[in-house]
């Protein structure tokens, strides 16, 4: 008789399905507890109860557990910094403090109720609401100004902009091709080069340029590329050379995949 | 009926409650005291007799237009018959299906205001977003601040359309609650036997 | 005085014409005689003889509240001799100064008006409609004209709020703007060539 509890029906603000379906949608956050009303789910299942001519102990039994748990996920999702602080009153202080909040909230039901009275009287009296027909355009007035304000802003107007530096944009980018020739060529009189040592004395962006040419000639397969550990030397050698040497004439194979 | 009338076209104060009607008729918003001051360039004491003179005039039975001390200041607006005629024309924005949510969170709002939504949600046991948000567009409530700290709460208070809305003089008018005090014993002494029971 | 009065609390278009007043309290648009047959579910004639009753009782110089047919429909209106009053109502508070771009665009139609949008564009550097339209509804200037030839846009001057704002007695009294030109010309030469060294 258990599904009595999970299969009941529910027509909340926040969401009307079964109970098992709402449970499920809290557990996987997809509903946040503090929007659930309590007391609208034990309203529905003690309809539910009224409804059968029986008791059901078992299935009042797990609504307890389920609407204990729900309870205490609502009230530390609602109440978050004052976990310890409530835990830490004495049980007097601690229904002192729920019966101040109990009934600072049922006056304000009470307040609720009266204002929906007093609109229910004030609905025979209709009043504009924003501007009038003819109401007169409201008039934007500007403080005395001077007319030397007027003299700065054409100053400014007629002032030559400065002239912008462009020396850093001039900075030496050879082409790709350029460093492409020049590693060729070099691969033709040696087997294999450091490209550290080649590089060296050139800026820093024709470094750059010179890497990209090594990228280039590796995607050509024209070349194999190897380091023997992070930020050692890079070497280069022609691919069609698969057997390079180290520096200490060992002989070690590499092919333009491995690298 | 002749004799206020006679009275406005005859007495000193004639011109200005004029004036006043005029001011009164082209508001958007109910005028206050100071504002008509500060607007007819007259003094308060001949605006308050101006105003009843008017008040005489504008009122149920007498009159379509109505003199009304709403919202800390005084409003034109329709005579309780011609509401009918009126709701023929005219919607009411405002009001129109406001939830118990809503109200119950407005009544906070205009209690306790400033407050912010967490201060609502703590009360009313369920957040309050959708109910403050629902306010916030009806105009009845408004943003007043933050609380205090960074990264502080907006809080709320209600708005002056509030009180016209409901037909407040002014939020003084809001009937006092304290005599459900009484109630917070009886609750408290409820716990407190539950608590026993169970401990027992 | 008492004539008409007496005829609306006797006759029977009295409530009628209450209703009316209601109506027309409330609204916030004119409304149609249509508008008023369907609210007030009367008929069309009844409803002119009401106006009637309330032009006569709503018309300047008896009432601060006027009766005033417009375009749109009837509507309530302030009475003329509130104007003052109601002017200083609905008044904003002083601005004290202009933004860089209005202050720009203003001097540029001072010195060289009247000048076109585009021309003001170009010797700022940026466009100029939005400044230009804030300097038209502040009616600091106006519109002068258009340039010659088919299409040419619209030019503006300063206006004599400008003069006054500025506290000036005519243009001629424009401080002299002799580090950039001697006259109108030479002023406007400079500054576009100074806008093209910038755009370029």
């Amino acid at each position: 008789m258990a599904s009595a509890v999970r299969d009941l029906e529910l027509d909340l603000d926040a969401f009307e399905g079964p109970f098992d379906l709402l449970l499920t949608l809290l557990l996987k956050d997809a509903i946040q507890p503090s929007e659930i009303d309590m007391a609208g789910i034990v309203v529905a299942f003690v309809e539910r109860l009224a409804e059968r001519d029986e008791l059901d102990l078992d299935a009042c039994g797990e609504f307890l557990v389920l609407i204990a748990a729900l309870l205490e996920l609502k009230a530390r999702h609602l109440f978050p910094d004052e976990e310890a602080e409530l835990s830490e009153l004495e049980p007097e202080e601690a229904a002192e403090e729920l019966a101040r909040r109990l009934a600072e909230y049922r006056r304000m039901k009470h307040a609720a109720v009266w204002l929906r009275e007093r609109l229910e009287e004030e609905k025979g009296r209709f009043f504009r609401i924003g501007p009038a027909p003819l109401a007169p355009e409201p008039e934007r007035r500007l403080a005395q100004q001077s007319p030397l304000r007027l003299v700065e802003a054409l100053q400014a107007l007629a002032v030559e902009p400065p002239h912008v530096s462009l020396s850093h944009m001039a900075l030496r980018f050879p082409p790709v091709g350029q460093f492409v020739e020049r590693f060729r060529a070099l691969l033709l009189r040696r087997r294999r080069f450091d490209f550290d040592a080649e590089v060296q004395g050139l800026s820093r962006v024709e470094q750059a340029v010179a890497f990209l040419a090594l990228l280039e000639l590796r995607k050509e397969g024209e070349i194999a590329i190897s380091q023997a550990a992070a930020f050692a030397p890079i070497r280069i050698s022609r691919a069609d050379d698969t057997i390079t040497y180290s520096d200490d004439g060992r002989m070690l194979q590499w092919t333009a995949r491995s690298a | 009926m002749d004799r206020p009338l006679r009275l406005i076209s005859s007495n000193p104060v004639d011109e200005l409650a004029r004036t006043i009607e005029a001011l009164l008729v082209v508001a958007s918003q109910p005028l206050t005291l100071e504002e008509l001051v500060e607007a007819t360039a007259d003094d308060a004491e001949r605006i308050e007799i101006a105003l009843g003179l008017l008040g005489e005039r504008y009122r149920e039975g007498r009159s379509g237009i109505v003199l009304q001390k709403v919202a800390g200041g005084y409003a034109f607006g329709a005579a309780r018959e011609a509401a009918e005629a009126c709701a023929r024309l005219f919607e009411r924005p405002v009001e129109r299906g406001l939830s118990q949510a809503a109200l119950e969170t407005v009544a906070i709002v205009a209690y306790l205001g400033p407050v912010s939504r967490p201060e609502i949600a703590r009360i009313r046991g369920v957040a309050a977003d959708s109910a403050v948000a629902s306010l916030v567009e009806r105009g009845l409530i408004s943003e007043a601040g933050r609380e205090s700290g960074p990264g502080g709460a907006v809080r709320y208070r209600v708005t002056s359309l509030f009180e016209r809305v409901f037909g407040l003089e002014s939020l003084a008018a809001l009937p006092r609650l304290d005599d459900i005090g009484e109630d917070q014993a009886a609750i408290r002494d409820r716990l407190l036997q539950v608590a026993e029971a169970r401990a027992s």
